[in-house]
């Protein structure tokens, strides 16, 4: 691997990604959790941009840190008894073990024996837009049942979730 | 050119640590933040493949719109996952799921 | 500039951006008169002792208005790239965003019926 | 400041320095100078705001420091560099530091989209418009920690209802948005400022820049939405533990950011560049992007120093049953009408390369639109008045007459 833009740019991404991930599920903090997993998912924003779907990458940060982080910080805030839990991990350690071996397996069970070798040895010259995009998810032989069903999806969770957040009692 | 199965990799740590918090934390909160973080392993991983699929001339934009709908999906989940905690902290007093065994036989 | 170029240009904006703020407070920090007290590095509350713990307990609406907040966000976001195709669609493309817009209001009227978007 | 970036590169290049350096170090001069612009703003920025808010409060304001006090903010930081900074014992260290760092960034990385003149600005991404929303869920993120950090009740009541509004206020702002980058057919900024060649996308569309308007002057903290200050409700609201420096940070990064919006709406809706002679030089093109910039900024001065603050309450309501609605009012009748006119073959369908006889017809019929629904609305709203008067009038009867006594 040259050293290059994309090549510093996949390093930063990585210790990102997975420093953030390794916070959030360390510290117990719940705050302080979620500033982790934003940082996380920062880091795979970086890593669309890196794939060349910058779209994406624009929407993990609009959703992610722009909303969801402060949706969970309303509800960790809503819950306050759960910041003074003395939590204790349950069976930290065959969990770990666990984790660990899911980890091996995948790596060098499918990863590595499968893709090595047979990684693509050049990446397509031409990449799609959000035009393509967006033609896509609106034409008829596109997805636009998807769509449309994305749309139900969300307009269902939002209507159950106030149903269910609301408080009738005051 | 960063090959692709670095990227699977880094995808492979992250979903592992995500199952790690999952079945390590008691928090339903945490949990919860760690199956984001499982569902964000898989989408740098449909996003990987979508790039580096050999498309030819034709535009293939599977992978692209997988993502973009895992990203829906995850919002919704987000959305109700902490909806019902909360309901369940108001009339429960906890966070922890264990002890949310109130539909259990 | 290719792309790759132009995202590296904002890698290195977001790289600086912050040490320009971060520039004066660390002049500040080198110049500053440095004499902490108990007293002072204590929290504020109106100039008397603190009284009971920060996390007072929060009303539900707040999370109310960042739900739907969350997921108009969603919508917004996937409605961007069928707006940028918009002048190239077909009807069929049009109304089908159209229904999509449709459907999220839908919900918004669900929250108003439901005085969900009261401030209580 | 892509022929500075390409021409520093070559240079580098020829002078024997390494390709991948030299594109480094000529990308470093093209971000310290792109963001070198929004720096020196910033400093003039807080003259020109503390100066308008004397004039309309019947004051001198700053004159003192240097010719009509320009140097104010100079003496002023001076005076920051010598404060003592406190950091309470309570905060958390990392995240209360971090803040404040985040939040100016948050509004410094914006201007890497901004298009000074057709040729000269940091990139033209394309997915600007989109990027300048993704940019600013950073600066909420820095208040919501600031406010937690802090570890006070004030300052994590103030972050919450701060979040509450910005995130609120982000649904019309982005629903208005989408109007100029649907006409445009395009994300990119700089696309957008060249579709406005033949008419203003004001014109086009008046309200999505109304709604633009209100819901940025929201976003920026700035009266009547300034929860962010509610000294008489909050104390201070989530930054009353910072001190020194870190303080000056906060403010530095809210003056830059009702700048940048008014930069962003004359982009978004005024031509940006555009105006007589601005393809003789880039000077002439930067200076239109000032002028009107400028005025749009003056305006929001304008109006912070005249209107009273709301409370939370009427500012929720506003938002999600006035404005939310009718954003999504306005998208739907804009996209509506101008497919329609798009299929009767009124409209041009690529906008760039429309001449102004091409869109006078989209003109006329999207202002009548326009016109027609901001009637609509002030009906609604003079019916709405007549009954909160009423209401409160009633109340205050009720007040002024004493309860009937039982008994006797």
């Amino acid at each position: 691997m040259e050293l290059n833009a994309i090549s510093i740019g996949f390093v930063v991404f990585t210790i990102f990604t997975l420093g953030g991930a390794f916070g959030v599920v360390t510290t117990r903090n719940l705050f302080q959790g979620t500033i982790w997993l934003m940082v996380s998912l920062f880091g795979v924003a970086g890593f669309f941009v890196l794939l060349s779907a910058p779209f994406l990458a624009a929407v993990q940060i609009l959703v992610y840190i722009g909303a969801i982080a402060i949706l969970i910080t309303f509800a960790v805030m809503l819950t306050r008894s759960i910041a003074r839990i003395k939590e204790r991990y349950i069976r930290t350690l065959p969990n770990f073990i666990a984790s660990l071996a899911l980890f091996l397996i995948l790596l060098l069970g499918v990863t590595i024996p499968i893709f090595g070798p047979h990684s693509p040895a050049s990446i397509p010259e031409y990449v799609a837009s959000t035009r393509d995009l967006g033609a896509a998810l609106v034409d008829e032989n596109g997805y636009v049942v998807p769509f449309l069903l994305a749309s139900v999806l969300l307009t269902a969770a939002m209507i159950g979730a106030i149903f269910i957040a609301r408080d009738e009692t005051t | 050119m960063v090959p692709l199965w670095m990227y699977l990799a880094v995808a492979a740590a992250l979903f592992s640590i995500g199952v790690f918090g999952v079945l390590a934390r008691r928090n339903a909160v945490a949990i919860l933040m760690s199956v984001e973080l499982m569902l964000n392993a898989v989408n740098i991983n449909l996003v990987a493949f979508w790039r580096y699929s050999e498309t030819g001339t034709d535009l293939l934009l599977n992978g692209y719109v997988f993502t973009a709908f895992v990203l829906i999906v995850a919002a919704a989940e987000a959305a109700v996952g902490l909806a019902i905690i909360i309901t369940v902290y108001r009339n429960r007093r906890s966070v922890i799921p264990e002890e949310a065994r109130a539909l259990k036989g | 500039m290719n792309i790759l170029n132009e995202w590296a240009f904002v890698g290195l904006f977001a790289v600086m951006a912050p040490v320009f703020p971060a520039l004066p407070i660390v002049i500040a920090w080198l110049f500053r008169p440095r004499k902490p007290n108990v007293l002072k590095s204590s929290t504020y509350e109106c100039g008397v002792e603190t009284i009971g713990d920060t996390w007072v307990q929060f009303r539900v609406q707040y999370y109310i208005y960042g739900l739907i907040f969350l997921v108009f966000d969603v919508e917004m976001v996937f409605l961007f790239p069928w707006a940028v195709a918009y002048n190239e669609m077909s009807l069929f493309g049009f109304v089908a965003g159209f229904l999509f817009i449709f459907l999220l209001t839908d919900a918004l009227f669900y929250a108003w019926k439901k005085n969900a978007l009261d401030w209580k | 400041m892509e022929e500075l970036c390409t021409g520093l590169c070559s240079i580098l290049v020829e002078s024997g320095a390494d390709a991948g350096l030299a594109l480094f170090l000529s990308l470093l001069v093209g971000v310290l100078l792109v963001s070198g612009v929004p720096l020196i703003t910033v400093i003039l920025l807080i003259w020109i705001e503390r100066k308008v808010a004397a004039r309309i409060q019947d004051r001198i304001g700053p004159n003192r420091v240097g010719p009509v006090g320009l140097l104010q903010t100079i003496a002023d930081m001076i005076k920051l560099l010598s404060k003592e900074d406190i950091t309470p014992t309570a905060a958390d260290r990392v995240l209360y530091n971090a803040a404040p760092l985040v939040s100016f960034a948050s509004v410094v990385l914006l201007w890497a989209v901004i298009p000074f003149t057709p040729f000269h600005y940091g990139v033209d991404l394309e997915i600007g418009a989109l990027y300048f929303v993704a940019i600013a869920s950073f600066g909420t993120l820095a208040i919501m920690a600031a406010g937690w950090a802090s570890n006070n009740k004030y300052a994590l009541l103030g972050a919450f209802r701060v979040v509450a509004l910005l995130v609120s206020y982000e649904v019309p702002l982005v629903f208005a948005l989408l109007v100029p980058v649907l006409l445009a057919g395009s994300m990119s900024l700089v696309d957008i400022v060249n579709a406005q060649n033949a008419m203003w996308f004001v014109v086009l569309s008046p309200l999505a820049f109304v709604i633009f308007y209100i819901s940025s002057q929201a976003e920026t903290g700035r009266a009547p939405f300034d929860l962010i200050e509610a000294e008489s409700e909050l104390v201070a609201g989530f930054n009353i533990e910072y001190s020194g420096m870190k303080f000056g940070m906060f403010f530095a990064a809210e003056f830059l950011h009702v700048f940048t919006n008014g930069i962003i709406m004359a982009i978004l809706f005024f031509g940006g560049w555009m105006g007589p002679l601005y393809y003789e030089s880039p000077l002439i093109a930067f200076a239109w992007l000032g002028v009107k910039g400028g005025l749009i900024y003056l305006t929001t001065l304008w109006l912070r120093n005249t209107v009273p603050r709301l409370r939370i309450d009427q500012i929720m309501a506003f938002n999600w049953k006035f404005l939310v609605p009718l954003s999504i009012a306005n998208l739907i009748v804009v996209s509506f009408v101008l497919k329609a006119l798009q299929e009767l073959e009124l409209a041009p369908r690529d906008i760039l390369s429309a001449s102004f006889g091409d869109l006078l017809p989209t003109t006329v019929i999207l202002l009548l639109f326009n016109g027609a629904m901001i009637f609509y609305l002030l009906g609604i709203l003079r019916k709405r008045g007549r009954e909160a008067r009423r209401e409160s009038q009633a109340a205050r009867a009720d007040f002024a007459q004493p309860a009937p006594v039982a008994g006797h």
